[in-house]
Order: C-alpha cells, then structure tokens, then sequence
C-alpha cells in the first residue's frame, strides 16, 4: 500500500487538520522534522495522542497553535522540568487535556488492534482520571462478585506518526523492539512513517529483520527525513541533542521566546 | 557540579538512594519510571549488593532494560505480577497517601498544571512495594488533601488492589505507610534534621514513636559503590543527574556507539 | 532467571503431572524432543491449551495417556488428515475438549498477559462453542445499545514449552517474528523452552536480534536439543519431515500401529 | 500424479480455483487459512490477474505472508476491517450457511469427530466477502441442519457483524448466499454436471433460476498461469496438493534454504 514520497510535505498529506493524530513518547521514534513541517504547514486543530507521553513533540505543536486536545499520561520535558507551553495553555484553558495513564493508553489502542470496543484495565478506581473520563465506564466484573472494574473504549486515531530507522521500497518499516510503533499502525486508519534511510533489500525476506518490521500493508506514506528524530534520540542511532533541547527549554518558558525558537530552528528551515 | 568528596561526607541524593535500597529488600524485580534518577540508583545499587538481583528495568535506559514488547511490556508485566518495587512521586503526596501529578486548583484552570499522572493510576494497584518519593518536603507538596488524585493511596476492601504504599522518602525523613490506618508513621529522621523540623514543613498528620532514630549514614563501601559503579551506569538514563550529583561527563551518555548530535 | 539445564528430561520438571500446558501451532516452534520425552517420563493428566491448534504433540500425548482435557481450536494433521488418536479420544469421551477458535485464544492469553480478568471478543455469538463454554459470558456492550458480546476469561497456564532458533546464556530466546510465543511466556507461570544452538553473546545486546527476543526474564529453564521440532518444522532452519508424519497417519491410525510407532520413534530413543 | 495436459482439459481443482478467483472481486485483501489450497490457488490467481492486487496472506505459507505480530495478527488485522475475502469450509454446511467443523452426533460423544473450528466462529462475522467450499457434494456434507454450529451463517440485527457469506463453492456447482432470505440460491452448474445432479445431492432446500447456466471453463491463459505460476507458489505451503494436482515435485516445498530433515 505504501508509497515512498517525494518530499515530507507529501507524505504529510494524510494529516488533514481537525484529525486524531497519534505520536510514540520520546525514545520511541518521534517524527520531528515532520512535526517542525506540520508547524510550517500551519496544521489546525489536531487532537494529539501522545503513546502514553510527549515531550517537545507536544509542546511544539502546542505553541504553534496546532493543537485542539491531547490525551496524554504526561507531557513534560523529563530531566529539562515541565513542557512550558502545554503548561501555559492548560492554565489558559486554549487546549482540552484527556488525562489519562500510560497502560489506560495502550490498552485502548490494544481494543482498536483487536477490533473490540473496549478493554479492561485493573486500578483506575478512585483517580480523579476517572472522574473526568466520562468516556470510562466502571462495571462489575461479570466473572467474580463485587468487583468494580474499568473499561476503557477502543481509541481510533485517524493517522499515526513515527520516526524509524529505514523502510523498504515495499512501505515495510523496521521498528525494532519499539513494538508500539506496530500497536499504533494496527489501531490507525493510516499511518504515516519517516525513516533515516531505505533498506535496499526486502525487509521482509530476512528473518532476522522481519521480525522487528511493520508490513507494508499497514504503511500509507514513508518519506525519507535523515535525522528526522533531531533534537530527540532515534536510540542505537544517534542520542537526545541535550543542549539543543536545554535552549527548547529556556526559550519556550515565555510566548517571546517560544516565536523566537520557531523562528531559529522552525520556520527558517535550519532544522529541516 | 561535585566530584569526588571527603571520605564520610554524602550529598542527599546518596543518603536517599541508600534509604530507597535498604526499601526495596529482597524483591525479584524492580523498575524505575520516568523522572527518577535517585530510585534509578537505588535499584541499581540494590542490584549490586544482590549480586545481579534484583533484575532492574529503567524506563530511559537501553542497557537496563529487557523490555522487547513495546512501552506496554512494564505495565503488563506488573499486571501479571512479576514486578515486586516500583517508585511513584506526586506534585502533591497526603496524609492517606493519595498523590497528585496532574494539577493544583480547578482542573480545567488550574493554576499549576504537572505533566500528567503518567503509570501511577494503574502501578499504585498492581505494585507491592511502592516506594513515594518527594525531594521537596514542604507543606505545598506534602499535603492535607491533594487537589488531584492521580493515584489512589488505599481502596475499599472490593477493589482489586495487590499492591499499593509501603513508605515515603523525603529530604528530611522516612516515612512508612500503614494501609489499614490509612496512615504515614514517620520512622526516621536524616541526619542533621530534626522531627520538629518535619512537623513544621508536613502539611499532613502522622504517627510517630515516642524514640525516634535517626536514619543511618551511607557506609564508606556504599557511597563508593554509588559512586564508582551505580553513577556511570545512570547515566545513560539520566546524563543531567549523573553529572551535577556524581560528576560524570555528559558525554559518556552518547554510549553505546550513539554519537550526540549537536546541530541538524 | 532462566537456567541452561543440564538434560532436556531436567527442563521438563517444571511440568509437573496435572498441569496447564500451554503449546504452539504447528509451524511456530513445537517442542517435539521435549514431547516425546514428556511420553517416556509417563506425564499424566496434562490440561493441554494449544495456541491456538495442534497436530502430532496433541496427538501423541493424548494417545500416549498424558492428557485430560484439552483447549484448542483445531487438532489435525493438515494436509493429511484428522488427528487419529485425538479423535478417537473425543469419540470414546477419554478427554474433555474445551473447543474454541483461534482468535478467543489468543485473546484470552492476552488478558493473562495484561493481568486482566478477562478480553471481549466480536463474533462467536449464535455459535455452539459459546454453548459448550458455560466459562464465557455475554454481556451487553457498556458503550452501545443492546449490542451484545462475549467476555471470554483469561486463560492461565503453568507452563508454557516451544521450540526456538537459539537462547543465550542469561537464558534470552530469539524467537522471531513468531510472537505468539511471547504472549505464551507472558500469560504462563513459567515457561520452558528447548532450542537448536546456544548464542555466544547477549541477545538484547544487539538491537536487531533483541527485536525478536524475549527476555530471560520469563523463561524458566533452557535445554539445548538440536533439530528439536522433528518432524515438525523450525521455519527458517528445516522443514517438515513429510515422510515421516505420513509414516505417523498411517501407524496412528489404529492403536496397535500407535503403540508401534511409539516403539519405533519414542521409547526406543531412536528420536531424542 | 499428473503433470501437463491436453489443451482445454482441465481438473476439478483448477475450475474450482477459476471460480473462486472470480469471486475474490475487487479485493484489497485475501486471506487463506489452514487446509485450503484451492483457496490459495484462487488468491495467487487473483493476485497474478491484479498485477500484484489483492495483498495474499497464506497461513501456512512463509512466503505469501506479511505477519510480522504473531499468530493473533490476522484476527487482528480482520478486526480492523483490513481482511475483505476469506474462505470457510465444514464437515457440514447447512441450507442457512450454518457450518459445522466440530462433529456429527452427540458433542460430548460423537460418531465423528472434526479437527475444530479454528478462525471460523470469528472470521465469519467479520470478514465482509466469505467464500464457503465443500470438496464433497453429498447429502451427508451438505444438509439440512448442522449438528453443531461453529459459525452461524446469519444473526440477529442487533449483533455487529459487518461479514459473512457470499456464496458455496462445490464440484458439481457453485451457490449464492442471500442473507436476507437465509437461503443458497444456485447460480450455475459446473461443466459435466446437471441440475438434477444437485439436488439429488444437496441435502438443504435451495432456491434457482429457471433457466440455469453453466459453470464457464477455466481459458487457456488462467490453465497456463494455475499451472506455471500458481502452482510453484503454492508448494510451499500445500506441497502435497502441489505435487498431485500440478505435479511439483515435493522437494521444491523446502525452499528457502531450508533443507527437509529425513531423519532424526
């Protein structure tokens, strides 16, 4: 199904705005060269769902005025403190949050795979996350007596977004041993990859290789982004760009200096 | 920045991971979520003294880490009750254990918002020896009620619930848990503090013995362990916290044949 | 925590007389050394569960008197034919079938592997499966309008044994893309897997073979036994023996040509 | 055994193949399951005429695969609305397209006991196009009622089922499905075959045209792809039915480098 796109913006395509946009956590492969294009583009109303957590990916976006809801187990910006304008818009009320929690976030995703309508989930009971999910339900679990127990709806993003190491002529990615990446393909309507390189060879045809690979079959755009992870780790490639990532920090704590970032690193095109 | 230090003289962080470790006992498996480089190395030196048990897992860290299922394998693996210690914080901990990381004030307009409430609401249950941490121990964090609960300190008899709060480590004292009083019991102050100290910074009620000791100093072999083994091993995960408290090189972060990337 | 054990007979301890057993399909790495064993040992009363059929294991524990009951969604030769002492088993009532189909078995070890007490599942309503499996419930959807669906348990197995490429010395095991069998180690209690070759260095080391590993973690004993799936297939390394499976239809179709190949392939040793 | 034969003539296996090609329509997806290899034949049929279009998941096969996520993926993947075309076949198979692949008789005791349901009793919900073939046209294969119901060929409105049957694939004929009136309807009859044959055989009520046409013959193009180049690809999976249909010799099965093991 997938066809390798002549540029990022093509590939990019399916993102259309007001869609649910699904995006890996910080190591995982986030795509973003692509997500500094969908800043560029001047992406609308996108409700992000971060698998289970976002960093700059989210705050990015966020700034940028792209983003209309967020489900998240966390956005921050790990040891660099809190993501400063996911903060600043929440205390503004600009954004809808969906909080939620890392497994409450892979289970529905699980219930997408799977085609169910939900999944169950032990814990929950008693967070205020429930409280505020009206989309939750508690029920008895129908195999014991007493047993309040939470399902959680199957989440149905329309795209997912993620960087990976290569991909071949046929849309096949490898991804490893960051298996979301596959539970994200599976639970998207479309999915949309951006990858260091092409594999010359079939990725499927090696066994070695093919178990750590998407099918093609799951993939609708791949676009070459070398360093398309930058300023986050594509782990076993290239490590977290830490200064780059302290001076994200330090400039996004204020709207002034969050414009002055996009200017630098954003719309200048310098990190593309 | 720091370095090597006098022999006898420890910073917080080393004290705290060493009160984490002694916490931990004689668990099978232990993870480290994000955001925790002190129970980081507190798994890892308990690891050490274990001699390779318990296993330890770390979110952020390629080397320890067996995880090859995805971000859904450490959250499986506790459901299947094959994670023994876990470590939560919360922006706001209360006296009944419950904790906060989503929000202070109203939810939709808070005035803070934290980064969310991450595995807590479903570790918190599952877990049996969860181990809350807070470094900073004031009246804001350490709460009557918090304002959020991202996690639940204890449940109805009803509610499927192995694990759940064994103790509260903060910069000036160690707190144990008990489930059915629903209630911290202060069990040690670090040296130089005092209880009065702690009374005056926790915003909750707690239960106390009338002797209260004093937690023990790291020993001479514990401090070196952290320092010349446990540190570098973090810092893979956590290459901030490994070089201001241990003083190792950033660089050294970039292992595992990673070069950094300074500029696209 | 896994152990490199001596002899394949001292990694079968774990499974002990009346246990849940949990296997592979036929192609994914059947332990037919260590079944054959299992026959010599006299293992009795197995509740096996295969994932989510068998073929000659299922066949030959059940003829050899190792098995109570068994959970599957087929049990048969493939291309040549019905499973004959199976069949003759269920025909003279000697062991309880927990008929299913492949979809709910895999789903129910799912919930196992998510600690949850049971996984909803689509289709199977109107079925006679559902009749016989007074252990599923159908409940009405929480999230729609007399929109009714089965809650199928979650299966816990004791012990799960299969067959794969290679383990290392902590104990790790290369599997593939043949993930099921990691689902199977996740759900089960312990899990016992014979290999063809130790690898020389960590698996998890090396981030394209750790893509197919599951960890030693959840693997409680290792025994090396080369070309261990014989007859069966080890895809990627050899074949099916076709002659000798059509040699097994054949004897296996009456008892007496059972207990003949029993004599020939397994007591004799001539197969281990 | 049979190799190359004389233009024009044709087997059982390669028109039922032809037939069900057809009925794979404009498919994005295909897939076969355990023990059909004139199901595969027809899908690598389909896949050669659609120049590569429909992808071909074969079950058993290592080559006509993508599953990279284990045994669950293919359930998945129809779950996800992802698989259109797939075929079911029975030890019986009533006049509501009801099929049977447990036994005949008492369940708990029965007079004959099948291999099982396998994928059926899910993928005939959930799969919009399901082609259902039986190799035995008797009034034992096909009758009135099963005796056991691994998959029911209708349901009730309110139960989500986006799929089911399309038609019933035998040697003597092939039948529609409607779902509406639960009823086969006959839509034409094979070459050497007549309609009195069929009833005679069919042990269900079904519904027919008044004038009844017959089955079209495989072209000489189809007879030449089927045995060129359908038949190699399906020795991998199906190297008995290869070998005595199209006469592949077994051998090719252990392809891949793998190297069929005589002894142990």
């Amino acid at each position: 199904m997938a066809t390798i796109a002549g540029s990022l913006e093509e590939a990019l395509a399916p993102i259309a705005d007001g869609c649910m946009l699904l995006v890996p956590r910080g190591n995982a492969g986030v795509a973003m060269a692509a997500t500094r294009a969908l800043v560029r583009r001047g992406a609308k109303r996108l409700n992000l769902v971060a698998v289970p957590t976002s960093g700059i990916q989210a705050d990015l976006l966020i700034g940028s005025g792209c983003v209309e809801s967020i489900e998240a187990a966390g956005v921050s910006l790990g040891e660099l403190g809190p993501a400063p304008r996911f903060a600043a818009a929440v205390r503004a009320g600009e954004i809808l949050v969906k909080d939620t929690t890392c497994p409450a976030l892979h289970a529905a995703l699980q219930a997408s795979e799977k085609g169910v309508p939900f999944l169950p989930l032990r814990g929950l009971l008693g967070s205020d996350l429930v409280k505020y999910r009206p989309d939750w339900r508690v029920i008895d679990n129908p195999f014991a007596n007493h047993d309040p127990i939470v399902l959680l709806p199957a989440i149905k993003p329309d795209v997912a977004l993620f960087h990976a190491p290569m991909a071949d002529a046929a849309g096949n990615v490898w991804i490893g041993a960051t298996r979301e990446l596959m539970t994200m393909a599976h639970a998207a309507r479309a999915t949309v990859v951006t990858v260091e390189t092409l594999h010359e060879q079939n990725l499927l045809d090696d066994p070695v290789l093919a178990a750590g690979t998407l099918a093609g079959f799951y993939v609708e755009k791949v676009a070459i982004a070398p360093r398309g992870a930058w300023p986050l780790a594509l782990p076993g490639h290239y490590a977290r760009d830490e200064a780059h990532l302290a001076e994200y920090a330090r400039l996004a704590a204020s709207a002034e200096g969050f414009a002055r970032y996009l200017d630098l690193y954003v719309h200048e095109r310098r990190a593309a | 920045m720091s370095g090597a230090r006098p022999d006898g003289e420890f910073r917080t962080e080393e004290l705290l991971a060493e009160v984490m470790s002694r916490l931990i006992g004689d668990a099978r498996h232990v993870a480290v979520g994000a955001q925790s480089p002190i129970p980081a190395a507190a798994a890892l030196l308990a690891r050490r003294r274990g001699g390779g048990r318990p296993w330890v897992s770390i979110l952020e860290s390629r080397t320890h880490n067996f995880f090859t299922d995805g971000g859904r394998e450490l959250f499986d693996c506790a459901g299947q009750g094959r994670l023994d210690v876990f470590f939560l914080s919360g922006g706001q901990i209360d006296g009944e254990a419950n904790i906060n990381l989503v929000s202070v004030g109203d939810y939709r307009k808070p005035k803070v918002r934290f980064s969310g409430s991450f595995g807590s609401a479903y570790l918190y249950f599952v877990v049996p020896r969860v181990i809350l941490f807070r470094l900073e121990h004031s009246r804001r964090a350490l709460v009557e009620k918090v304002d959020f609960i991202s996690a639940p300190g204890t449940s109805s008899q009803n509610v499927y619930r192995p694990g759940g709060p064994i103790a509260l480590v903060t910069p000036l004292c160690l707190f144990a848990f008990d489930r059915e009083k629903k209630r911290f019991r202060l069990q040690s102050v670090h040296p130089g503090h005092s209880v009065e100290e702690v009374i005056e910074n926790t915003g909750f009620d707690f239960d106390r013995p009338a002797q209260l000791p004093q937690t023990p100093a790291p020993s001479a072999e514990t401090l070196r362990l952290l320092r010349e083994v446990v540190a570098p091993e973090l810092a893979d995960a956590y290459p901030r916290f490994a070089a201001s408290v241990f003083g190792i090189p950033t660089q050294r972060r970039s292992g595992n044949g990673e070069a950094a990337i300074r500029n696209p």
